[in-house]
């Protein structure tokens, strides 16, 4: 920067490891990129902010931030390969929502299942959103199409739901008897049978989905459930 | 409680803290008096007695820990008496603190009073230039704090800071007990009825009354409670625990009609029953 | 940080020159103070923290920035000394009442210190509105209570105080040792119960109105504020 003679640059400027430190002061503290005039007309008259930066940059080359330069102007930004650290991950844990964990459960006793046979046993229709979601945490996955009309998808559990809930197989999903016996559920005096009508027994293409369902046969005390809210 | 900041005020305005010898102004009187004091007395106030005290000891040009408390003292007071000369009301503080420093003052003046209890003339002088001292301290330090490279005026933070992206990640909780509990409540839906108590192995107290108050007549002699329990409900459990309860119920009531006598021997023991008659109760 | 043996730190730590540069970019991101526990939560398993920033506030002394303490914190700050070039970005302060500088500073050099304390030595009533302002501005927070009878709570400067005025810790108050050694910093001054009638004596009632201290004693970590224990 040549500048004509001017009265207020009799004084001369301050050296340049001087003008050094306001650059980093001044784009330390600003709030958006600034230009090398916008330096200039913050620094003392006859600095050389082109300089001063670039002496900057050097300096800072290769430590955890760096000047670089953003259209026209100059900004302090965390290197590239240290970004991870600005993010923070928080987990956050949450209950299922009783739609989601009962047609998990429907699916899990009765896979293949197609969407039609959860809402039969639900008694509601299963919001698109209840599936995907099922099927984002991979819990779910969609299993071949049932050869009845229309072709219908069905449903079935992944591995990552065996996983989740320590189980070699959708066969070793607990009957109810088993529960009881574990006194995880509370007896009540015996009621009439279940005649509960199971989608499995619709299921007519698909013998191994049946199995499952099986499981609820062997219960010879087929008693009313308490409710949940009584449940340990 | 009246502000404390510094403040004279005209004198139809009453102070708050009771024990100034000030008449109660009337309606009437304030009304004149608020008239006449149509002047609105604004001084460059002191924050209390205490500020007031310091700004007069520090005409005195002297360390302030060897002020003169008496000099002290009767500065105030003629502060105190110019201002009520000129109608001025000062706040109640500095009016007790004005009566404080007379009675130092008399107490300075006068010779030692061996009997005297609490402290001397000398420890509450000693102690006032203390405190003068001391606010005197804290003011400086004030001024030294605020004259400080502070931040946002002389040092700064970094104008845009990075945004820590915090990345949210939903571990969605369900348990094998959920899992089942949901199908559970699914297969037993359709089950569901309203909750009705079933009657039927249910001995109500009404009916054992009845039962109780037909057989009483025939106890003349002491006669155990299963006596009383009805026909077939004495070997099922559920049934004979009924049967029992409404019966000793029941049993109760008429005890207390005065028409049996109930009789345990000791905890646990059967009970028994007899009839009540007439001439028992005189 | 010594750590016990643990599948986490398996991976050797990164060596300290980029343990630094690390430190670098989370403090240069960050506006408020970060503590040692702070850098050690967002940096990889096995650092530490301490040593990098000691080599990191070597390397910026003198700079245009530098890393100051605060408490038990670090920030990035920009060099008093160009405090000129610096006119953006002031901020235009809120003014505080002189009331409001000298119940700051009675806080500060006698913390903790209960309002009555702070009114025998103001000679005044302390305005609710006054402290109120402190807190709001989060300069002064409450502290444990006085186990004296009435329990009044007691007031200490927070760390955002000791970052706005430049200050280490508490102990770095300008003047602080003379002022104690001259006794002045006494909270029970010789000669108790001369009878000196302060506006103090009616704020009892106010006691009662503190109780939001109550919130504050839990997280109230004694080691934070090592100056408190020291102060009478």
């Amino acid at each position: 920067m040549t500048t004509a003679p001017d009265p207020a640059t009799d004084f001369p400027p301050p050296p340049l490891d001087q003008q050094e430190r306001m650059v980093e002061a001044i784009l330390f503290a600003a709030t958006a990129p600034l230009s090398l005039r916008d330096l200039a007309d913050r620094m003392p008259v006859g600095c050389d902010p082109a300089e001063a930066v670039a002496a900057l940059r050097r300096r800072y080359q290769g430590r955890g931030v760096t000047v670089e330069q953003v259209g026209q102007g100059y900004a302090f930004r965390t290197a590239a390969d240290l970004s991870f650290l600005m993010q923070a991950e928080t987990v956050e844990s949450r209950r299922l929502s009783r739609a989601a964990i009962e047609t998990l459960a429907i699916i899990a006793y009765h896979q293949p299942v197609t969407r039609t046979e959860i809402e039969e046993i639900r008694g509601v229709a299963v919001s698109r959103g209840t599936l995907d979601q099922l099927i984002e945490m991979e819990w779910v996955r969609m299993g071949r199409r049932r050869m009845t009309p229309g072709r219908p998808a069905t449903f079935v559990v992944t591995e990552a739901f065996l996983d989740h809930f320590g189980l070699e197989s959708p066969r070793d999903l607990p009957g109810l008897a088993e529960l009881r016996a574990a006194g995880l559920l509370e007896s009540r005096p015996p009621g009439e049978g279940l005649g509960l009508p199971l989608a499995s027994e619709d299921a007519d293409d698909d013998i191994a989905s049946v199995a499952p369902g099986d499981l609820f046969e062997d219960d010879h005390d087929p008693a009313a459930w308490p409710a949940e809210e009584d449940q340990p | 409680m009246p502000a404390k900041v510094p403040y004279l005020r005209p004198v139809d305005d009453p102070p708050a803290q009771a024990g100034l010898d000030l008449p109660a102004p009337d309606a009437a009187s304030i009304a004149r008096r608020r008239a006449e004091e149509a002047l609105i007395v604004d001084v460059d106030g002191y924050e209390g007695p205490l500020d007031l005290l310091l700004t007069l000891a520090r005409t005195q040009k002297v360390d302030l820990m060897k002020i003169s408390v008496l000099d002290l003292a009767e500065q105030y007071l003629a502060f105190v008496e110019e201002a009520r000369a000129l109608r001025i009301e000062l706040a109640a503080d500095y009016l007790v603190m004005a009566a404080w420093l007379a009675f130092l003052k008399s107490r300075l003046l006068l010779p030692p009073d061996p009997q005297a209890e609490g402290p001397s003339a000398e420890d509450m002088a000693a102690h006032l230039a203390f405190q003068l001292e001391r606010l005197d301290a804290m003011r400086q330090a004030a001024a030294q704090l605020m004259a400080r490279d502070r931040l946002g005026i002389s040092r700064f933070a970094r104008g845009a800071p990075d945004a820590v992206i915090r990345t949210r990640r939903t571990e969605w909780q369900a348990s094998l007990i959920d899992l089942m509990r949901a199908y559970a409540r699914l297969k037993t839906r359709d089950e569901f009825r309203p909750f009705a108590f079933d009657r039927k192995d249910v001995f109500t107290m009404e009916q054992a009354l009845d039962r109780l108050r037909g057989l009483i007549g025939f106890a003349g002699d002491w006669t155990d409670l299963s006596v009383f329990l009805p026909d077939g409900w004495s070997d099922d459990p559920a049934r004979r625990r009924s049967a029992t309860a409404a019966t000793f119920a029941a049993s109760l009531e008429l005890a207390r009609q005065g028409r049996l006598e109930i009789r345990q021997a000791e905890t646990f023991a059967p009970i028994s029953y007899r009839q009540r008659h007439d001439d028992d109760r005189a």
